[in-house]
């Protein structure tokens, strides 16, 4: 059999054998004690690339694709548009088949992009400094927590309710490391209440996050926040979408010590949930317990100004046990594709795209709530671009029932909440349309007029 | 004074200049300051590029132009096998059902996400020779921290509190003995014999009941087969503890030996060494974790299981697990490109692949064997590490020989690790150079060895042809200049 | 209105008009009478960047491609594999972003492409020079016969019966340029018998154009024809497939002056039949008629070797009205996808997929000449990878019948001559698997013995 | 002697290396001598590469790096409007639904790109002010051919076998006359006036009962607009003759001027100039003709047409058509990609694209009017012409004042067209170029402009920064090598 990755010719394994000075391949294995090397792995046949195609082109048809349907599903992955320069440019061999730049006089390229990255999310975030990057927004809000252990010397952290449950699960998972203690407040609820904040603070608190928008999409009015939370000794983790940042104020502007979150609604594919990219930004003072890799400027033997990786000593491969982080390898392109996107945007474009999804979010929630058994779940709450809609009947019913429409309607909140079963989060985007908006009208039209008498599905084939 | 070779994209351009055109909203438009909060409303625009789409292809064309990479050039960077990334599977990852899909969708939805979840689950078990696989873990670190963490559950399980300690060899990768520290465990180290190989001696005086687990790199990051894995399993478990399976180096071992067999309780693989998914200038990677029987049960949630029907589903009722590492199922991306890789090879084609790793390492260290200094004569897997230290007594050290290979097209290998060799250069040459490459880098290593005898200032002042010449790392350090700013 | 691809402001075009020292763009026009500048064009409204990806996905979703059905369509389009990596390195900006390599200092990317492709085809041809490449194959074919014209001095062009129709329409169309006469041999019949082609030759015949293998699959043993053709002081042009010039003899081999024909099923996407990418080769004697560009050797100032656009003299640019051809851009970009595909296929690759499809298309035969009223059109002659099924009902009948069920049957012949209504033109490849002969057999057994009694349709829906 | 800076692939490699897989044929497999003439049969194999896909890959990247291209930097090359080819074209063109499409499938899976087609002919026809259009020339001069074969055809159909001679300008392109000649006609050379326009007084001693048309570049290849272009048309239809519009200058007038209010009966438009289809290196292009009453009847067949219904149909019943002058419907991919740029423009997108055109042209024209020879004061459309004739006399003619450009990243303008200018320098910004791009051009024009007279040297030995120094032309002539062989 043949491969087209594997070069040597048997006349090639040949005369390397011969130049080695051994008779045989398993000359050179037979230190390996004999009974690990009688191995039979039941795996496919090898496969010739058409047949690789053929393969992956039917599962990915077994899928039904978000561009194949109306989709408001949101909760913390971005259906957002991505310009088609964005992976022209990214999947240059140049930039996806290099490693991490060790050696900067050959990766000058990436570690530019690397700086440009830093220097956008410290733009977005109003903070001094920003790593290369994170594994995604779970577990920048992780190593946020641990950061902040590490820097007050404190063992507990307050999690508010505004952060993504999966934020705050994986945060649970790295706190067993240093046996961190989590208070959650209030339970699954999205109303960040600064005053009810303040009062869970304890002297043993080492950092409040807070999500903006909530993972239930509220903007809260967090003015006082920081203050409170710097006033008990605490450091202010704030976990922010760099979408919404287009229009919200920078957290470092009131208060945040930390800014971290998921960037990949920049220029990233959904790709169920993976590869994405975090983001992990601090002020000046807590640097040197940054985790991950930074870009630095510096200077080559000819006075010219460049890049280089700097302030290694934090990192792994040369502080070993005392290292703030573990990170080696991370998510390099995926904060090139939201780079190039960051710049293709520039202010104005991210502006738009956050204006025009918050508009087109609260234009759709003012006619679903006109019809019978609709309303906001938290009426009173500012929000963005997403919204709960508490319904008549269950979530996961109507959700049910607008897939042969074609309608992705939301997430039923039961799916992270059990008793949230009649509450479904809407993400509206720059990719709903008029269309989409009025397909997700009618469909919920149809199912919720139809609750009266008919079961909905009925309704559907009236 | 010379200028950045291309300006720093942001301050560039014009107001009113855009890169791409966003539709309307076509809605009701009130101002957003009636919707939201006065106090979080942005005042300042972020200082952004604002550039047409040609200036910012222009911009990241020309930065690309900077970078070494496979695609261009041999790039044996030791310990982070830099095999050739296939483009069928850039290809495949990019389907419209593969890139456009959202975890919430409904699981009926996702049945060919699932079902290539699934499948690659059970393929590195096969591989691995090992009962259950977790593809959450977002690279090697982030599937040592899971292991580990499982590790520490399964003590706490049996209510063996005393198990404080992870034994790590000297020559461990840096993630080892870090991971071990972020979980929360004393890190104790493991001396290497004079063969480069754990000393058993010294590993059994630091075996005991507080040691929960040895984490091991096998062939150890000398490129050496730890031949006495057998017994060092049995010390191990006797003794209570688990033995963790660092699957960085799995490249020289692929589809000929199982960890399984050798008596790893847990692995983690690395999907953008071992399994060709690219490494995108510093990532994004994949770990997956595979565990034996005992620490089944404490696998992160959820794991793709397949039902009688043949349905897939995502099963998350697993009472012991250890939680979440990662929000929703790890880097499906990677999962795709590494499904494709292995469809590419089956299980002859992987040993082929392993078996060509070995032979290509063991042809280039016979022929450096005698410029340079060989810390281990026996036989190497997939890797090798030499020293510069003849060189280094010459005036040239391995920093220096590696920026003089640059000056022949080839990216310098791994330097000054392990650090328990002195001017380590770590050599991975991988399965997909061919021989005309190897034979091109030994006459490029030999033409480097001569001319730090003959001429030591071309090695020195090296490299000569990049467009950047020696950088200062130093004052990088000293005055950190870490963004742009207006 | 903002555009992505224009990069003035307001700001920069008044400082533009003000350098200038004019007052307006106005101004800069004002020489070109009034009446011609009051212009209102009815196009589209400018559409952002996600709505043109939106339109042209519905347009493309309105097609039925051939990736959603098994297609049976050759006929001169070939229906092959792309290797991932031809499109993903051709696609580089370097490559498709430049133009025609007048400077060749900043352009040898270009040009050594171009001097492999030239190679490789003079490699499969057998000739001893190839040009940068032609239209397609039509006008390859039409720009032979000009040639032959002016080599010989002669006026009229014997075109034989295996000519793809469509490339001697396109000779025709040509031809009323210089008033060459075309005898075409025999008419609507792929048989190429060597003795009746050399009866027809006369002494004003200028070429005799053969195509191997015929439009209609046929591989007719040409032996002795050249012969006959130099002796009538005639040239002896040959129509090629380079995908069969795998497994078929070079014709340079067996007396062909000129090798022309389509390589756009080496690595091109069918794209409704264009772009794709025509060659030309000759002898050493003709060079100086060849048309359209050709890449040479040459050496730098310091003597490295290097490549050059070379015999210049011979085009349009500069011999003017007495150039051998008026093209000037040609098919580069398809040129390079053919080459890359080439260098992936090898030797063995592209032998493989010669050598795959025809024992494919032999097997099919065999099993859809056992169903009733089914028989080869020519079952004397040899074919490679495509044949004519003579049907006992309409061709174009049953190939909408088999539409239905996801099988392109393949081409009825009354699509090029009316009155050949019963037979069907099948081409089968290395992408036709043993899934997609299953679903042919089944298909036309169903569609044939039902005509015994229901019409076809009936039978379909039994 | 050094060598080329990459090896020709041809016989690069090793027997049995595979750079693609190819599925077996899973048939019965009789040998291919049982099926076809043992005559027919190759006997010797093709010396292709035999490389693995790493190194094919490798030898294209490194290829394509020797390359300048728009997407690198400036490429002011005149008459080619080496505009930026935007990104979602390439996206759009690559679609299944429109890349895996064969032209003889059944117009009912084919009513998406039909439609694609009738809507740009219709477009098209608006953007010209023309009638009728055909999508099926391939490029600029093939599109010349075709209305040139139509207008021949015309005189026929009228029994007017007189009109033998088809008038050019002396300025127009080459692709002009070596039409004309090889449509059978006899080429009669239209001076210019001093203006650089058509001298109408020698034009109309030429215009007879013999003239079957004028051929006319409007701007004409100086990048003048033909002002008396009115009186021009009126004269041409007095004699009898018809008018042909060569569209490669287009850019210039597009949505603010149209050929058919100039009275042309027939235009070639250049869809990889115009456009922005790419150049690909040389190609492919696409040249569709669009023509007024008098032709309609002889454009090429088929014509995609819309019947009542909405349906959209292949129309070959057109009696009069001179017939196919290419196999199929023309360059489909590149009528997509048009597609989409005309749908991102819309009418005011496409008058600023020629506003913004005309007014870089002019921005260079006035701050190089001083250092270098300009032979038209008047302004300039979208390109203008100027001359090296005074750093000619200093030594530094304008060959080798576009080789020392290429050192300050910019592709050399057109040199040495048209020829009624000495040492001509044709320059075409175009409209999607920067202002700062542009200042940088003339800075170093400039630059090179003082450089002629201080340091003409630098200028004489150009290029200096790339990989290939200056290349002997004469020599590739002499002994052209003009293939690899084994
Ligand atoms: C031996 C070893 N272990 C672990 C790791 C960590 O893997 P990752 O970079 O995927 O986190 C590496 C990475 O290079 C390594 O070489
Ligand atoms: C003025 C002019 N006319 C005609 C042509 C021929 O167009 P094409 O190259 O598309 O055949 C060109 C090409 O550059 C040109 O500049």
């Amino acid at each position: 059999m043949t491969y087209a990755y594997l070069p040597h010719t048997p006349a090639d394994r040949a005369a390397m054998l011969d130049t080695i000075g051994v008779p045989s391949m398993d000359a050179l294995l037979d230190h390996i004690p004999k009974a690990l090397r009688e191995v039979r792995l039941d795996l496919p046949r090898p496969h010739a690339e058409a047949e690789i195609q053929q393969r992956l082109a039917r599962l990915a048809a077994r899928n039904v694709s978000t561009s194949q349907q109306a989709s408001f599903l949101g909760a913390g992955v971005g259906h957002r548009y991505r310009p088609a320069a964005v992976d022209q440019v990214a999947s240059r061999s140049e930039f996806y088949t290099a490693y991490t730049p060790y050696q900067p006089e050959v990766s000058q390229g990436t570690l530019q992009a690397i700086f440009e990255f830093q220097s956008m999310i410290c733009e977005l975030t109003g903070m001094d400094v920003a790593n290369a990057s994170m594994y995604d927004g779970s577990t920048a809000v992780a190593e946020a927590a641990l950061m902040a252990v590490r820097v007050t010397g404190r063992p507990r952290v307050l999690v508010c309710g505004s952060v993504h449950p999966e934020y705050e699960a994986v945060t649970r998972t790295y706190g067993q490391g240093p046996g961190l203690r989590i208070d959650s407040l209030p339970a699954r609820s999205d109303l960040t209440d600064v005053a009810a904040a303040t009062a869970a603070l304890t002297p043993d608190t080492a950092a409040l996050i807070v999500q903006v928008p909530g993972v239930l999409g509220t903007v809260a009015d967090l003015s006082g926040l920081a203050e409170a939370v710097h006033a008990a000794g605490a450091l202010l983790v704030v976990v922010a979408d760099p979408v919404a940042l287009g229009v919200l104020e920078a957290p470092g502007r009131w208060g945040a010590d930390l800014v971290v979150g998921e960037a990949q609604g920049l220029g990233n594919a959904m790709s169920l949930g993976g590869p994405h990219v975090g983001f992990m930004s601090c002020r000046e003072a807590h640097i040197r317990q940054l985790p991950g890799r930074i870009c630095g400027m510096s200077v080559d033997a000819e006075g010219r100004p460049c890049f280089t990786l700097t302030l290694q000593t934090r990192e792994q491969h040369i502080r070993r046990e005392k290292a703030a982080s573990n990170i080696c390898t991370n998510q390099a392109l995926n904060a090139l594709f939201a780079t190039i996107h960051l710049a293709l945007l520039g202010p104005e474009g991210l502006r738009e795209v956050a204006t025009t999804s918050a508009l087109r979010a609260h234009h759709l929630a003012e006619r679903l709530i006109a019809l019978p058994g609709c309303r906001l779940a938290n009426p009173d709450s500012a929000f963005l671009n997403e919204f709960v809609l508490t319904l008549p009947i269950p979530a996961a019913t109507v959700r049910d029932a607008l897939l042969p429409m074609g309608v992705l309607a939301g997430l039923p909140l039961d799916t992270w909440w059990p008793e949230r079963t009649h509450d479904l989060l809407i993400a509206v985007t720059e990719m709903n349309g008029a269309e989409d908006l009025e397909a997700l009208v009618s469909g919920l039209t149809a199912v919720v007029t139809a609750q009266g008498g008919q079961r909905p599905q009925e309704a559907l084939h009236a | 004074m010379p200028e950045l070779l291309e300006p720093v994209i942001l301050g560039q351009g014009a107001p009113g200049r855009r890169g791409v055109v966003i539709p309307e909203a076509a809605v009701p438009a009130p101002p957003l300051s009636a919707v939201l909060p006065a106090a979080m409303l942005r005042r300042e625009a972020p200082a952004l590029p604002q550039q047409s789409e040609l200036e910012i292809v222009r911009h990241y064309l020309r930065l690309s132009q900077l970078n070494h990479a496979i695609d261009k050039g041999f790039y044996p960077l030791g310990s982070c096998t830099m095999k050739y990334n296939p483009k069928v599977n850039e290809w495949a990852a990019r389907l419209d059902g593969l890139a456009n899909i959202h975890p919430y969708q409904p699981e009926s939805q996702l049945q060919g996400a699932l079902e290539i979840m699934y499948d690659l689950q059970q393929w590195l078990c096969a591989i691995t020779g090992l009962e259950r696989c977790s593809l959450q873990p977002a690279a090697g670190a982030h599937g040592e921290l899971t292991g580990i963490l499982m590790i520490k559950a399964y003590h706490q399980h049996r209510g063996d509190a005393r198990r404080t300690r992870v034994l790590v060899p000297d020559s461990a990768h840096g993630t080892n003995p870090a991971t071990a520290a972020v979980a929360g465990f004393e890190v104790v180290t493991v001396a290497s014999d004079s063969r480069g190989l754990v000393d058993l001696a010294d590993l059994k005086t630091k075996l005991d009941d507080r040691v929960a687990a040895l984490m091991l790199t096998n062939p150890n990051t000398l490129g050496l087969f730890e031949e006495d894995i057998l017994e060092i399993q049995e010390a191990v478990h006797a003794a209570g503890g688990l033995l963790y399976y660092d699957g960085a180096n799995f490249n020289a071992i692929l589809g000929t030996v199982r960890p399984g067999d050798m008596g790893f309780d847990v692995v983690h693989l690395n999907l953008h060494k071992t399994f060709s998914t690219p490494h995108g200038g510093g990532g994004p990677g994949s770990g997956p974790v595979v565990v034996g029987k005992a620490l089944e049960p404490f696998l992160p949630v959820p794991i793709v299981a397949r039902d009688a029907s043949g349905n897939y589903r995502l099963d998350a009722d697993r009472p012991l697990t250890i939680g979440r590492v990662k929000a929703f199922f790890g880097n499906f991306g990677m999962h795709v490109r590494a499904y494709a890789y292995i469809l590419a090879h089956g299980a002859d084609g992987l040993a082929q692949v392993s078996r060509d790793a070995v032979l290509n390492a063991n042809y280039l260290k016979a022929q450096l064997k005698e410029p340079f200094e060989m810390p281990h004569a026996q036989p190497c897997m997939h890797e090798f590490v030499m020293s510069g230290s003849r060189q280094k007594a010459k005036g040239c050290n391995t920093l220096l020989l590696g920026k003089r290979l640059i000056d022949y097209g080839i990216h310098p290998p791994t330097i000054y690790f392990p650090l328990i060799v002195p001017e380590a250069m770590m050599i991975e040459p991988t399965e997909t150079e061919s021989k005309e490459t190897l034979d091109r880098f030994v006459s490029a290593m030999r033409s480097i060895a001569r001319e730090v005898e003959e001429t030591p200032a071309v090695v020195q002042q090296a490299p000569h042809t990049t467009p950047i010449k020696r950088v200062d790392e130093v004052l990088a350090a000293r005055k950190p200049v870490l963004r742009w700013r207006a």
